[in-house]
């Protein structure tokens, strides 16, 4: 169901547009010097590569639509290692697939980025908008002790900025990159300000490009020595440690005075916006926290806000996957309530609104209980 | 203040182009808007539908507990959007499929030969631009002359051709829209 | 609906009792519903309804399973051939079946056909090949016909670029664990006939224990291709059908 | 609220209106399950005959203009049309002795 | 490098012989009923494989080495799909290719035993064992709302004994189930009693095998409409809410006036339980908590057994993955410090000595402080 | 160690350059270790160690890159060809080279090597086909014999059970895109100076950018096979090369 | 008490082996027992190694801090492995191979022409056999008879052609360790 | 702590000790890399004049007896051995005039 954004290319900087959100995402890496893209066909991400499959030609640079998700991930693991800068996205089930390449990227600490357009699962489940590889992207995707950073934008004009963001990342710390977006965000249009951004090359003294008048070189990542391999290791984890450090991003509205804090990414973060200004009308005082990076997670900024809350709503189009880094960062001081919908459905601010009302309802005690019953 | 409509019929009623117009008049009236389709797999035949959400500040949800308005031109969209409309708000059923009617007493509903208004002006397709036109004559929730204007951009563009029919029957579902507010009046 | 015989009215034709009796979701003129009522066929003319296992693709045809009447696994995107392979395993009195679409054999399932193959398991395999990837919107198959337009491939298929259709049957009927290999095709009631016949041949095939048998169908999608369904009917015909040969590619069931 | 009164045209439900030129008791060789056409027309050109043709005159439950055994009298019964048709709406029978005649 | 375990089959119920890890649980597998194995070669699992690989045929049952690890797993689901008792296995990157499969059969609710041999990553990082795909096995692996039972032994004999189970509880709650051993396990030899037990068949009256007789079945995780897959999912969820319920396991040494306590699993509890002993030869008395089943974690009886000690060491041959279970149960209400080895090396009972002297002396607040750090 | 010429002397064999003057991490015999050379001699003669990016497999030679003194990326298990397809795209002047063992190329790999073929990206494939997993301890490949044993075929391949060997090269064989497929061997010093012809001919055609070549070795492991490196060159010759005979098997820059 | 054995030497000593053969014992003698090996990808020619832990209750950590005994029969394994042994430990060295000897003065170090006795009775493999031998004799860390009865118990079945010359080798190596321990009382 | 003085045999380094047979000066027509050699003996089996034998009276660093050039005389420096060699541990050089009739 290819609805191309209108007006077709060229887009014009500073121009304001309607775009589709898959489209905007692809033309956004574009502008962001996105080297080579290679992907698969799924929904609700195939416009992304349809994007790709008329204007990376236009623009004489590479686009391969794979044999698969193995061969896409694999081509980009190839492209990459050479420097270049490189695009892949998928959906849920083909995003579990690259799941070994991911862990041989982050191991050989090769730049990329994959953006996931996620939808319902398990499974083939279905195609409508979900949340729930919010694991697979923070924690357990791959093998090995890893993390990746994880973006997630709330808006088409967010997805675009973080497009830039991400590819910048990804060079400046050599590794892959997640943008987690879902079905609504890709297959939404909006009004967005064209605004691009092409991050700086920093030239990649580490990547394969010939020997030619230097020693070899080699971009891998096996270590057969347990010893070598815990030094790198120790390496990546001090890496990681650095972009905990650093790269921590999130957004908050109306905190002051929040009685209570929803926290919330991506789609959800809209609906929970919508739900907090009715929230407002019964004279409800609420705040929303909107983790962007999802993996570094805000974990202290979060747990300074909920401390200044009675108590914290987590919203997800999930069964309860943020809720647990949330719950690491609050650490029990807070109640933790939890709202989500699954399987391509998407809360309402009506069911976010009630959410909000019994959580004030309830004592911290019940609500801690209730909490805990979200996870059971 | 957000306005939601949502546009449901047969997946070749042409209700994406038409909530696309709707878009791209809001946004080129400075209003905030969002548009959504419920995307599915590639069947022909079954129930298709968008919603179009217009406001003043940048779009939150993009679900909506209750529609401001729905625009109907079949009967399963019918069945299943009639209800989701909010007290007081509007809906536009395509008259020329759809005998039956809401059964609501809280809405504004407007029965409108869409499909024959379409085939008249020679395209099915058309049919949702037709709904559009009453929707927008009745509710008046973009200007006319911003929605001739998004057809320009859009179809001038691409297809050129169509773009005279496109405007007829824009028109026709104008006036019937304006019209009907006429008889509604005294 | 049921339709009952007009008194002293002998039937012709009429649906196969496997087939269900609903509206399917494929686009008019789709030549899959046209593969499905031949599988029903088949299975029920050999009377192995009771006892077959088949297995759905991703893909359009995912839905198989509401409209062929026996028992379905739906498999992940390309792996119909491993999963019946397990079934086949443990199950050495079912009849089983793949289902597949050319995205779905020839792109990311390469690896498990040509290995359900190459064991010449004994399966019987039916590939849908309608030269595009249909359910996602019309993107370029490894099948898709040089100078074909497709979502992914808007200014038609290039050799340099893209790289050249696949001759899929062709590379697995050159394996000895391949027992039967042809291609039919969805053009005409004529060619539908001889395809029902090859899709026979590979039944029978799989119950005489002989070895792997696969049918390739090339077949239309209108909306894929952006056509009518006529006219996509006629581009089968008059170029798809040139390239992608009807015919029996091998039957070693037959040598000597 | 506004009820505009429209003579809109006259609609089928999921059932097809008795068909229009042979009379209800003359010999039909085609049963048409006219709720699941999809107006693929595929039939009509399989049809050496001219025999069927698609209904503009209305909309079954899917949307579309059904097909239509225009001339009945010209079906051959020769099933061409049921054996190319993708959604099996159509069964074909043979004409009783009697009427076989008479169709011609 | 395939050492055989001594003397070759038949292996009598009963006996006391020395077995190599691999080979006990293939051999476990069988006495349990498997009725197929899949699996596709890999250090340091190959000779789970190649047991099987001879002894399969022996039984009279199906073997496949399959043409990877795709195909395995999807045979698996296949064969699964039937009602029949199967068994993959693997080791880290192998899994990795396994997440697709498994998030379809958790979807299709399709029993099926999957044991990972767990080696050093991230990529192909290493042979050495490790304990690194926590997250993969218990949160993450694959997209979509669904956790799958994980069971971890620590001892060659504990491994053949929860195959059977394993098998039980994939049928009893129609779940893939996850072994999660390492290198270790698989490539230690141990004296074992050999006794094998073959759980009960319960009936699929869900699996295809021929519609004879009966409406037609389908296996299978797809629900088109959203509605349809949220009302799966939820169906899904009151399952796993079951099983967090009822399928907690866990064994405790030492608890009582236990002063601090270890959480740690399979090789790493068995380094802890060396470390204890000679702890309390400088009168230090520290318990071990060893959680069996990763998923559904033993959050309740650990916060309650934490509770009545002064902190808690995690240790694992990872950087710090079951620490983010532990601190969830906890909820800051103890300190958690981490002591853990990488890419393949196993840390020393006396590198837990001193990690634990180390918590002894410091303060409630400076273990919490540094238990973060662990976490950076 | 560098070795000086004795004065006057004139140097009839020596290391070339690109070869690394260390010990292999091969078991003794190990046919791995000719071909390295080969391919370090080839690529000197071409003068192409300066552009060169090679990719290892996942295998025994995923060492390749210690010994090979050219840029390398270590491709995960089987996915070389794609690997080299990305590094290929976003490197037009580079001089791309894959090498990968049996089990990576022709099981877990089958995909992309047929994709990358099919595409006929400008790639040199080296497949060493030694017909059994050497790395993990000798088991069953796709290209290993009927009746031959294996750690995972303990009583020798049986088709029924195990399947045929795959005849992969030929499959590729059949693709237009694929310019150039051929099968060397290490019985001897003979054949293996003319696998070195085939691996040169199969780099010159990158060059000339006429599509997709192939080299398949036909090489031993004694450790696999449970032979000494003697009884393994001897199974080679009188066994192995019988069934897959070395040989160019396409070369369509000669077709007219 | 728990006693801990590193084997280490070239890939073709037979090292794994002999291992197994001592854990066999020890379970046969009603001890608790675990072998374990380094295992690695097929290289020959590299060094490979296995530990063997005997104790009386189940064996708890497979790795260990320092190791009650080791014995090297290649350079590089002394290298690696003499510092790993506790103080107080033994140490047998394959003299045969190594000139070298551990330069520590805490460990008792026996120097046993291990693959000269092995090559003599005919087979290289045999040289971790006869270095056994040398342990047990001068260790005891399980009985001979225990040795013998496990060498037969695994050879016995497969091997039946190589027992005797094992057996042969391990009383060499055995007679070996206890002359040692003679010339060491007075 | 007791040093159990045992008459060990030779042992060379990783350097292999002049090779016995010709003295020194004499021309050597191979150059070894005895450090390398794994004793495959797939050199030996190349080699048409039985110049190579493994040298049983020592072991190299990587555990092996290492190949020799037993019948220097015999080499004719048609390299088949190096060709053959997996490990590369053979250079082969062409007698210089002079020497070559004296090698005869
Ligand atoms: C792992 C994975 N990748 C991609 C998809 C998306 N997808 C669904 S169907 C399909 C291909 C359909 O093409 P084909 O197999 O030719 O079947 P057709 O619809 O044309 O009959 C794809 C790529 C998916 N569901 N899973
Ligand atoms: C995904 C994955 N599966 C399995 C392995 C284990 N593995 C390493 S090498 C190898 C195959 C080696 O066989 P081949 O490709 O023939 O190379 P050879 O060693 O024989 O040269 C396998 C299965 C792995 N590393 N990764
Ligand atoms: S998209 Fe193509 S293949 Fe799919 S149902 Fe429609 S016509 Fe058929
Ligand atoms: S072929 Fe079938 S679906 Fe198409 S028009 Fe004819 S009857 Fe209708
Ligand atoms: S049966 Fe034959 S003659 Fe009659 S309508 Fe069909 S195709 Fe025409
Ligand atoms: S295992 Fe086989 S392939 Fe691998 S190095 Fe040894 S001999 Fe070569
Ligand atoms: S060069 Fe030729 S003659 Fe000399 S040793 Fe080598 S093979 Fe023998
Ligand atoms: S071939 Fe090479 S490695 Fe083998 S014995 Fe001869 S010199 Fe040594
Ligand atoms: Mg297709
Ligand atoms: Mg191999």
């Amino acid at each position: 169901m290819t609805i191309t954004t209108l007006p077709p290319t060229p887009l014009h900087h500073g121009h304001r547009v309607l775009m589709k959100g898959n489209e905007a995402m692809a033309e956004a890496a574009i502008r962001a010097g996105c080297d080579a893209y290679f992907g698969y066909p799924i929904t609700p991400q195939a416009e992304l590569l349809e994007w790709m499959a008329r204007r990376m030609p236009e623009e004489g640079r590479p686009f391969i639509q794979a044999e698969s998700e193995l061969g896409a991930i694999n081509m980009a693991l190839g492209a990459a290692a050479t420097g270049a800068r490189v695009l892949v996205s998928s959906s849920s089930p083909g995003i579990s697939l690259m799941a070994e390449a991911m862990s041989y990227m982050a191991g050989a600490e090769i730049p990329m980025v994959l953006v996931n357009v996620m939808r319902g699962g398990p499974g083939l489940g279905g195609i409508g908008p979900g949340q729930a590889d919010y694991f697979q992207a923070t924690k357990g995707h791959g093998h090995g002790d890893y993390r990746v950073p994880v973006l997630a934008p709330s808006s088409i004009g967010e997805a675009m900025a973080l497009m830039a963001d991400a590819f910048e990342l990804a060079e400046k710390y050599r590794t892959p990159v997640f943008i987690l977006a879902d079905g609504t965000l890709g297959q939404a249009m909006e009004p967005v300000e064209l605004t691009f951004r092409e991050p700086p090359r920093l030239g990649a003294d580490w990547a394969v490009t010939g020997a030619g008048g230097r020693p070899p070189r080699v971009v891998k990542s096996m270590h057969l020595a347990p010893e070598d391999l815990e030094l790198h290791n120790r390496h990546l984890q001090a890496k990681f440690a650095e972009i905990t450090a650093r790269e921590v991003r999130w957004a908050g509205e109306n905190l002051d005075g929040a009685e209570l804090v929803i926290v919330a990414y991506g789609t959800a973060a809209r609906v929970a916006r919508t739900a907090i200004s009715r929230a407002r009308e019964d004279a409800l005082q609420v705040g929303l926290f909107r983790p962007i990076s999802l993996w570094p997670f805000p974990s202290a900024a979060l747990a300074e806000v909920a401390a200044r809350a009675r108590g914290v709503l987590v919203v997800e189009m999930s069964a309860g996957q943020m809720v647990e880094d949330v719950r690491l960062a609050i650490e029990g001081r807070q109640p933790v309530a939890f709202e989500g919908r699954t399987g391509g459905m998407v809360p309402t601010p009506g069911e976010v609104l009630d959410a909000l009302r019994r959580l004030r309802g309830a004592t911290g005690a019940d609500d801690a209980a209730s909490a805990k019953e979200t996870r059971a | 203040m957000e306005r939601s409509v949502i546009f449901a019929g047969f997946g070749g009623q042409g209700l994406l182009f038409a909530g696309q117009v709707l878009a791209r008049a809001a946004m080129d009236s400075d209003r905030e808007v969002l548009w959504i389709p419920t995307y599915g797999p590639e069947m022909r035949g079954g129930t298709a539908a968008c919603t179009v959400i217009v406001g003043d500040v940048p779009i939150g949800s993009p679900v909506v507990d209750a529609a401001w308005a729905a625009v109907v031109l079949n009967p399963p969209s019918l069945a299943k959007f009639a209800p989701l409309v909010a007290p007081g708000g509007t809906l536009v059923v395509n008259a020329t499929l759809i005998e039956a009617g809401s059964g609501r007493d809280d809405l504004d509903e407007l029965r409108v030969p869409c499909t024959r208004l379409a085939r008249e002006a020679g395209d099915d397709r058309l049919v949702s631009v037709a709904a559009l036109g009453a929707l927008v004559g009745r509710t008046g929730i973009v200007g006319p002359d911003a929605i001739t204007a998004a057809l320009r951009a859009i179809l001038g563009r691409k297809h050129p051709e169509a773009l005279e029919a496109d405007l007829a029957v824009f028109e026709g579902g104008l006036a019937f829209g304006r019209a009907v507010l006429a008889t509604a009046t005294p | 609906m049921t339709t009952e015989t007009p008194k002293g009215a002998r039937v012709i034709f009429e649906r196969p009792e496997l087939l269900a009796d609903r509206s399917t979701h494929y686009c008019p003129g789709c030549g899959h519903g046209v593969v499905h009522r031949l599988i029903a066929e088949v299975l029920g003319d050999l009377g192995l309804g009771a006892r077959t296992i088949a297995v759905a693709p991703v893909g359009c045809a995912v839905f198989a399973y509401d409209y062929i009447g026996v028992d379905f696994v739906e498999a992940p995107h390309g792996r119909a051939p491993a999963v019946a392979t397990g079934i086949r395993r443990v199950r050495p009195d079912a009849f089983v079946l793949t289902y597949q679409g050319d995205g779905d054999l020839a792109a990311i399932g390469t690896a498990e056909i040509i290995h359900a193959a190459g064991r010449g398991e004994l399966l019987t395999a039916v590939f849908v090949n309608n030269g595009i990837y249909g359910m996602t919107g019309g993107q370029m198959a490894p099948t898709t016909l040089l100078g074909q337009r497709s979502t992914s491939s808007p200014g038609g298929r290039e050799a340099a670029f893209h790289g050249y259709p696949i001759p899929m049957t062709e590379m697995l009927a050159i394996m000895p664990g391949v027992a039967y290999a042809a291609r039919g095709s969805v053009v005409d009631a004529a060619a539908i006939g001889r395809t029902k016949q090859y899709l026979r041949r590979a039944c029978e095939i799989q119950l005489e224990g002989r070895g792997f048998a696969i049918v390739e169908v090339i077949s239309n999608c209108p909306v894929g291709w952006g056509m009518t369904p006529t006219e996509s009917i006629e581009r089968l015909r008059d170029v798809v059908a040139k390239e992608y040969r009807p015919g029996v590619i091998v039957d070693r069931t037959r040598e000597a | 609220m506004i009820a505009v009164a429209e003579g809109s045209l006259a609609l089928p439900g999921a059932e097809l209106p008795a068909p229009a030129g042979p009379a209800p008791e003359t010999w039909i060789p085609l049963h048409i399950a006219t709720d699941r056409c999809k107006a693929c027309a595929l039939c009509i050109g399989a049809c050496a005959h001219g025999a069927l043709a698609l209904d503009e005159t209305c909309v079954n439950a899917l949307g579309y203009h059904p097909i239509r055994l225009v001339d009945p009298a010209a079906c051959t019964s020769c099933a061409l049309c049921a054996r190319v048709c993708p959604d099996c709406v159509l069964t074909v029978f043979a004409a009783p002795k009697a009427t076989r005649g008479a169709a011609r």
